[in-house]
């Protein structure tokens, strides 16, 4: 299996590196050297670790940072105290087997209640006083949903995310029984309107972006989350800790990013064969951008325009033909083709246990796919200034279409990444298909944009 | 895992008299039954909570319309009862059960009179309360099974349906410990027949009585979980 | 000596048994007839058509009365606990009574009080 | 108190050949070699093989993990696919825990708990014996997955529904279920036994508080199997329905909520964890109060905070839960309740920290691994509360930081603590001593070793490396510290292989020295197994020990003189018990317990692979139950008149094999009286 590929971070390295230096000027000043230290080895060349917990960029994140610093400082005292007196102890207290006089016996001390008592109220004391601020943040982790706020649903499904974006502000669900009352925006809302099964409930208006989320900057978003199949766990380092998607539940959680910039995650419950490889990349757009981004998405994708008479068609057109004969049983692309149309929304269940594939529509807008693992970029510069998120929306192109790695995914998918294709989960592989067929399919996928 | 231990605990309550020095002054035999006993808690204490919340989370479904549960009772007109009452009671026949828990009640004063009957070396009447302790029990067993086919044919089947699948279990479970009960009740019968079971053995018999009397609390816990608060 | 010692120890697990009088048989039947009443009034209460707290808070009463007087008196837990040692394994029991209880009750809340 | 004569001595020697009544039924004769080993029924035999066997299983679970680190040595390595890497782990969690450290727990609670509360056995020795077959068997069954089908892959706790036929359908999880229902079973009746022959066999004077701590460490850990093993054995059931008998338990399609799987298993997980580390923190307790030459500091501290954490360990298992979406409230209460569980923790170290306070260390092998257990598991336990504040666990939760978090607790406190326990009570056992300088290789290499191995993968757990990855991309910086970790886990790996070896080079040695006799008391330790001799003679001792404080066996060497000054009046081997085994009556062997363990595994094959399989299964188990509840008390052969004293049939003869084995010199022991000597009943 081969698997040395571009790696999915290297959208806006540098951003990252000002981010950390950022860190280390927050630090706070007050705790030990010790605590510094530590925080310094976890965080050392802070650029390359996507996904490291000390580098908060978000007030939910930061808030957890804040509340470990305390918990950090009575580990390390006790830490010194109990493991360095324990060597002292061992070191002053040594004796020889040689030097060992059975009748110079040490003090027989059997036992100190008041030490015992000290010992037993101090460590009450301190995690008592560590007890408070924590329970409030417990508290202060909870979504608290707002109106005007941008409502996601993430779904979990073996092994990639679909986010879905509640557009119109009407919840995820119909509202079937008409009593204005929806379910599942917050709490267990009204019962009446769920349908099942979870992914035909969703409202039609809304939108489903795969694999990356893209969120307005400086701004709460909600999340509703839950899962097709087995448990998984969305987790943005960065951003927010984790909170699991578990089926048939519906569980709350929200992300918040200061700034614009690419964040990553990963799947953080296992989950099945290829859990290491159920990635997250979450993006945050100024505003004004993600409204443009939000627009584009809801567009139709073009159709490849069919040949002339007697014409040999174009290779979007060959591919975009091989598409609806191969791909469009499970893949949605939403554009204006009747024909195609009549395929969506189908029955994804019937292909796929988890029900259901990557929507397509707008593929070419993302920079990562196949469960954030793959970059769709070719021949990024790291060290490229330019690559900010500000033009985001303009990485989108075929120079930079990554093509090989393409066309090596849909030859064999499960090779990229272990699958389970006859187990109904995941995308086959498709020996079938011509080295020509394969060029089409890639050239058509970079017109969905 | 039930049926080895419980076999095991048949074939060592035979040691249920001696007269060994032990520290407490009791038999190993009758400390080893209640630890067992403690266990026991534990393991149906989970299945009433298994059984508690998947009937929970089948009545959520089921009254929110969930088709897919709605066809897993196989009995729209069971389907539809339950939807209006709010509860899985349309399913039960409390007078019979109600019997049939009387029934099982009845079997521990049998048991406990067996006992004291043994330990009075009333041999006649050990055997008689243990025959109608057995008896009893074999009763109760008829009982279930003759509700698990009533159950079966109002649609609610052990794979069709998470309620199902939870009842069937919990009260399967009890209906296990109850025959094995019944089985230990049988070989203490014959012992009793073949002269074996004397008065220094009413230990034995008080053993069997520990397992019996704490499979009819259970019962009695079912009972009222179970059908009484649908 | 075996024949004294042997006797001895006979008296001694003898003692132990009599110190603690079960009750006697018309005992038995008293309690049994407590029960059944108990159980007949539990039937009686859940055709009432009552529901909630009313329904449901005097049903958990009377099982547990139920079972304590048959853990109490069947299984002699009463009258083993006065004896020499008996409370030992009636903490034994009883710690298993009260982990599974409060256990599966924190399960079962952590539903109910799931925001 | 009850005596009953017991005139007859277990004759050494051929014995004569004497038709049987029983005929199959009958019991064996006291066998020799392999046979031996498999019928019987004694509780040190039995623990050798809980220790044998766990450390065969050890290697099992070690070369996993080997595996598990050359994978993980470099990004995108290929060296496993992600399919054998995932039952890898599985199988290596699950090995590690319920067939290596449940076992060695049960090995030392086998072995030490009747020597150091005076008895000759425990409560029912053939119960013992299957329980160990039954715990040896599952084992194996659960690791032939490995070849019939592939081993188990949904990680040891094994989510619901993950753990269903749709996402795992091949048999690993079924193996896995059966497997461990059968260990279940061991460690329920293992608990059983254990917890009757702590409670009621007791020497005379050894009230509860005078047991020595190792016997209350057991005493919980044994309570926590109890209450603990019924509720994984409920979740397996219910799992095995869903898997082999369709039911729908965990079937979210139905409605069945995820959730109810992680209760029950973090229910039975957490106070799990804290049975693995008990009986190390008894040993440990043994272990620095006899090399400190001091006593321990607190004792009924020790005693009542492990006591409390047995309790408080089933108040705390939503902790392995703050993320899957309980709400706030609930969350808010485990995290609190799983901080406090620090306390009667820290009690337990400071205590040992106060013990070796002002005391004269001796730093033989075992006390440097038991000075090892407080300050590596002292880390892991931080590193634990750091994961009770339930914020930051949403960063930290099943990432390598909790790997780090419990191969700390596991590794550093459970196992460092056994083998302290194997120097220690070594020549006990087999009656010679671990090389020293041997000893003292093994301990450093693996003090390096496992902190080189887990102690970066703290760092890669905070810099946000998930755990049960099979891989990681070059680009998340997790390189150098994969890289050190599977360097330290070679080196911890000879570590855990230098043990191996001292055992073989001192055992050779030993021989080549003219096996020279350690004598009972080598450490001039506190308690009572040291009354006797070594190896530990087969009835154990002699006459019932008589005690009169707590470590009794020290007071009986040592006492105050006009000054105040603890001196030393006797020397051990001058008043241990001489091991005569003359008038002891011990309980035959017996093959039921194997048969019996034997049929559950043949059930097993047969509810995974089909329903016939289970015939020959059911047959031997009816048998084999059959054949225990008739097999008669004793080798018939060696039949003594019973009839002396009862006049009821020989049925009788099953009242004594399972209970203590009575002592022929019960007279000796009143003589005895308060200051025991080993001439009153010579
Ligand atoms: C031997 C086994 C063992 C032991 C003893 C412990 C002990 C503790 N464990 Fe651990 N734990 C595990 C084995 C163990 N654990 C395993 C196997 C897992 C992972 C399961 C899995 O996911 O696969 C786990 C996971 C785990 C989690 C879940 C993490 C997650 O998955 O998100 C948590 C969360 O709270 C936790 C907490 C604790 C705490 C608070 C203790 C405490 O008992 C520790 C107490 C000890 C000390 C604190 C040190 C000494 C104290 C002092 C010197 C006093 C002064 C101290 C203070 C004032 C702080 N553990
Ligand atoms: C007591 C329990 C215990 C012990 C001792 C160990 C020991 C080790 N563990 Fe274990 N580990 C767990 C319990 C334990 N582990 C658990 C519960 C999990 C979680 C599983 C899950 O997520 O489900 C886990 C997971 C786990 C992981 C994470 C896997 C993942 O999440 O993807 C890793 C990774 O490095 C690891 C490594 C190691 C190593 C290197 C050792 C070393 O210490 C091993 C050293 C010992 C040896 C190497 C044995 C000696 C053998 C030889 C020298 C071989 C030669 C002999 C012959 C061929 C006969 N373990
Ligand atoms: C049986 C269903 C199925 C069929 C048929 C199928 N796919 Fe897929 N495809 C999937 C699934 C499932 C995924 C998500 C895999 C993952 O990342 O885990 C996927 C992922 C993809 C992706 C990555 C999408 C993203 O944004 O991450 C592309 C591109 C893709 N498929 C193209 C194709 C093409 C081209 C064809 C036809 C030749 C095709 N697929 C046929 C199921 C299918
Ligand atoms: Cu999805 Cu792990
Ligand atoms: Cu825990």
């Amino acid at each position: 299996m081969s698997v040395s590929l571009t790696p999915t971070t290297s959208l806006t390295p540098t951003t990252k590196i000002r981010k950390g230096r950022n860190f280390v000027r927050r630090l706070p000043l007050g705790p030990t050297g010790a605590l510094a230290s530590l925080a310094l080895l976890v965080s050392a060349c802070a650029e390359d670790k996507p996904l490291n917990t000390f580098e908060p960029r978000g007030p939910k994140a930061q808030g957890i940072y804040d509340l470990m610093t305390p918990i950090w400082i009575i580990m390390i005292v006790v830490f010194v105290v109990v493991v360095g007196g324990t060597l002292v102890l061992t070191v002053i207290g040594r004796v020889k087997p040689e030097d060992y006089d059975e009748n110079d016996l040490p003090k027989q001390v059997h036992g100190h209640t008041v030490a015992e008592l000290a010992w037993t109220i101090a460590p009450a004391i301190l995690l008592a006083g560590v007890s408070f601020p924590m329970v409030s943040a417990i508290w202060d982790l909870e979504r608290d949903n707002k109106p005007g706020e941008l409502d996601v649903m993430v779904i979990g499904q073996q092994w990639y995310w679909e986010y879905r974006y509640d557009v119109d502000g009407d919840g995820f669900f119909e509202d079937v029984d008409g009593d204005g009352e929806l379910y599942g925006i917050e709490g267990d809302g009204d019962q009446d309107d769920k349908e099942w099964p979870l992914n035909l409930a969703l409202d039609d208006d809304d939108l489903s972006v795969p694999n990356q989320l893209v969120i307005p900057a400086g701004q709460q978003v909600d999340l509703t989350l839950t899962s097709r199949d087995v448990v998984h766990s969305f987790w943005i380092p960065r951003l927010n800790g984790k909170r699991d998607t578990v089926p048939g539940r519906l569980t709350f959680w929200s992300i918040d990013a200061d700034k614009p910039g690419e964040y990553n995650g990963a799947c953080g419950e296992f989950c099945g064969l290829s859990h290491a490889r159920m990635r997250m990349s979450v993006v945050a757009l100024p505003e004004a951008e993600f409204d443009q981004w939000l627009k584009n998405q809801m567009s139709l994708s073009e159709v490849p325009e069919e040949p002339a008479q007697g014409q040999d068609p174009s290779p979007e057109r060959a591919g975009y033909e091989v598409f609806a004969s191969q791909c469009a049983r499970c893949h949605v692309v939403n554009n204006s083709d009747s024909a195609l149309q009549e395929l969506y929304p189908k029955d994804f269940e019937a292909d796929l246990l988890s029900g259901a594939a990557p929507d397509l529509t707008k593929f070419a807008t993302r920079s990562v796919f196949a469960g954030a693992i793959f970059s769709q970029y070719s021949g990024i510069d790291p060290d490229d200034d330019n690559l900010d998120v500000t033009n985001y929306l303009q990485l989108a192109g075929t120079e930079r279409l990554n093509e090989a790695l393409l066309t090596r995914w849909i030859k064999n998918a499960p090779e990229e990444k272990a699958m389970y294709p006859e187990g109904r989960r995941g995308m086959p592989a498709f020996p079938g298909l011509s080295d020509t067929d394969v060029e089409n399919l890639v050239a058509y996928l970079a017109t969905l944009d | 895992m039930t049926t080895a231990t419980a076999g095991v605990s048949v074939a060592d309550s035979h040691d249920g008299n001696e007269a060994h020095r032990t520290s407490l002054n009791l038999s190993n035999m009758k400390v080893a039954m209640w630890l067992f006993l403690a266990s026991e808690c534990l393991l149906f204490g989970a299945l009433i909570s298994t059984y508690l919340l998947s009937k929970a989370r089948f009545l959520t479904e089921l009254l929110a319309g969930n088709p897919i549960v709605e066809a897993s009772i196989d009995n729209p007109g069971l389907v539809r009862e339950m939807q209006e009452t709010g509860s899985v009671e349309p399913l039960f026949d409390i007078p019979f059960t109600s019997f049939s828990s009387f029934v099982l009640l009845m079997s521990s004063l049998a048991m406990v009179l067996a006992h004291k009957a043994v330990s009075e070396a009333d041999y006649k009447n050990t055997r008689i309360w243990l025959a109608t302790t057995a008896l009893l029990g074999s009763i109760f067993i008829a009982g279930q099974i003759y509700e698990f086919t009533a159950f079966k044919e109002e649609g609610l089947s052990f794979t069709g349906s998470l309620l199902g699948s939870a009842f069937y279990t919990l009260t399967g479970f009890h209906g296990v410990h109850v025959s094995i009960g019944i089985l230990m009740l049988l070989t203490l019968l014959v012992l009793s027949f073949k002269g074996k079971l004397n008065q220094d053995r009413a230990e034995t018999v008080e053993l069997v009585g520990l397992y019996w009397h704490f499979v009819d609390i259970v019962w009695v816990l079912i009972f009222t979980i179970v059908y009484l608060i649908p | 000596m075996s024949d004294t010692a042997v006797k001895a120890s006979a008296d001694v697990v003898d003692d132990a048994h009599d110190s603690h009088a079960h009750p006697t048989e018309t005992q038995y039947w008293l309690v049994f007839l407590i029960l059944a009443v108990i159980t007949a009034f539990e039937v009686l209460w859940s055709y009432l058509g009552l529901s909630g707290p009313l329904l449901v808070v005097p049903l958990l009463a009377m099982m547990v009365v139920k079972f304590v007087i048959v853990a109490g008196v069947f299984m002699h837990l009463w009258f083993d606990m006065k004896m020499l040692n008996g409370k030992l394994f009636t903490l034994a029991f009883a710690s298993g009574i009260v982990i599974a209880l409060s256990v599966y009750t924190v399960v079962v809340a952590t539903y109910e009080f799931n925001v | 108190m009850a005596i009953v004569e017991r005139p007859l001595a277990l004759p050494e020697g051929d014995l004569p050949e004497i038709e049987n009544p029983l005929g199959a039924f009958s019991r064996p004769h006291k066998e020799t070699g392999i046979k031996d080993w498999l019928t019987t029924v004694d509780h040190k035999k039995i623990g050798i093989m809980y220790g044998t066997a766990s450390i065969f299983f050890m290697m099992i679970g070690g070369v996993a993990a080997l595996l598990i680190r050359i994978q993980l040595a470099t990004p995108d390595s290929n060296f496993l696919s992600a399919d054998a890497y995932n039952q890898l782990y599985t199988m290596h969690g699950t090995v590690m825990i319920f067939l290596v450290v449940m076992p060695i727990g049960a090995a030392f609670a086998n072995y030490l708990l009747p020597l150091q509360v005076g008895a000759r056995d425990v409560a029912f020795p053939r119960i013992n014996a299957f329980s160990f077959w039954c715990f040896f068997l599952g084992g194996l069954m659960l690791n032939t997955s490995w070849f019939l089908g592939g081993g188990p892959d949904g990680g040891w706790f094994n989510y619901a529904p993950n753990n269903g036929v749709a996402y795992s359908p091949s048999n690993g999880i079924d193996f896995w279920n059966v497997g461990l229902l059968i260990t279940g079973i061991a460690s329920l009746s293992g608990a059983i036994n254990l917890i009757t022959t702590v409670l009621n066999m007791r020497a005379p004077g050894m009230d509860l508080m005078k047991m020595p701590i190792f016997v209350w460490m057991t005493l919980v850990t044994q309570f926590l199997l109890l209450f603990a093993i019924p509720i994984i054995t409920t979740a397996q059931v219910l799992l095995l329905m869903d898997r082999l008998f369709g039911a729908n338990f965990f079937n979210v399609e139905q409605g069945a909520d995820p959730l109810l799987w992680q209760h029950l298993f973090w229910i039975f997980g957490h106070p799990e964890v804290y049975l693995m580390i008990l009986p190390a923190f008894g040993i440990v307790s043994e272990v620095i109060p006899a090399f400190a030459r001091k006593p321990i500091f607190g004792y009924p501290f020790m005693v009542f905070s492990g006591v409390a954490i047995g309790f408080m360990g089933f108040g705390v298992w939503a902790h392995h839960m703050f993320v899957p979406g309980m709400g706030p409230l609930s969350v808010s209460a485990f995290a609190v309740a799983t901080m406090f569980i620090a306390v009667p923790t820290g009690v337990k170290i400071l205590n040992w920290v106060a013990t070796l306070w002002g005391g004269k260390l001796i730093l033989n092998t075992a006390m440097l691994f038991s000075i090892g257990l407080i300050t590596q598991f002292t880390v892991g336990g931080l590193s634990g509360v750091s994961h009770a504040l339930a914020p930051s666990d949403t960063q930290q939760t099943d990432t390598y930081y909790i790997v780090a978090h419990f191969h700390y607790v596991l590794f550093g406190g459970a196992l460092f603590g056994f083998m302290a326990g194997f120097y220690f009570w070594w020549p006990k056992a087999f009656g010679y001593i671990l090389n020293e300088a041997w000893g003292k290789w093994n301990f450093w290499v693996m003090v390096v070793g496992f902190n080189l191995t887990f102690g970066p993968m703290h760092i890669l757990g905070l810099q946000g490396m998930p755990r049960r990855i099979h891989t990681y991309d070059a680009a998340m910086g997790f390189n150098l510290w994969n890289l050190v970790a599977t360097i330290g886990s070679m080196i911890l790996a000879v570590g855990v292989l230098l043990f191996v070896v001292n055992a073989l080079v001192s055992l050779r040695d030993w021989k080549n020295a003219g096996r020279p006799n350690p004598g009972p008391d080598p450490w001039d330790a506190r308690t009572i197994e040291w009354s006797i001799q070594s190896p530990a003679p087969e009835h154990n001792f002699d006459y019932d020990p008589q005690i009169v404080s707590v470590d009794d066996w020290w007071y009986q060497k040592y006492a105050e003189d006009e000054t105040g000054r603890l001196r030393k009046v006797a020397h051990g081997a001058d008043i241990a018990q001489p091991g005569n085994g003359e008038g002891v009556h011990l309980p035959a062997p017996s093959y039921w317990p194997i048969l019996l363990a034997a049929s559950l595994p043949l059930l097993g094959y047969g509810l995974i692979f089909s329903l016939w399989l289970t015939i020959p299964g059911g047959f031997l188990l009816v048998v084999s139950m059959f054949g225990w509840a008739l097999e008669p008390a004793d080798d018939l052969d060696l039949a003594h008149d019973h009839d002396d004293h009862d006049d009821h049939d020989d049925h009788d003869d099953q009242d004594d094999h399972e209970s203590i084995v009575e002592t022929a010199s019960a007279e000796d022991t009143a003589l005895v009286g308060d200051a025991p000597s080993p001439g009153d009943t010579a």
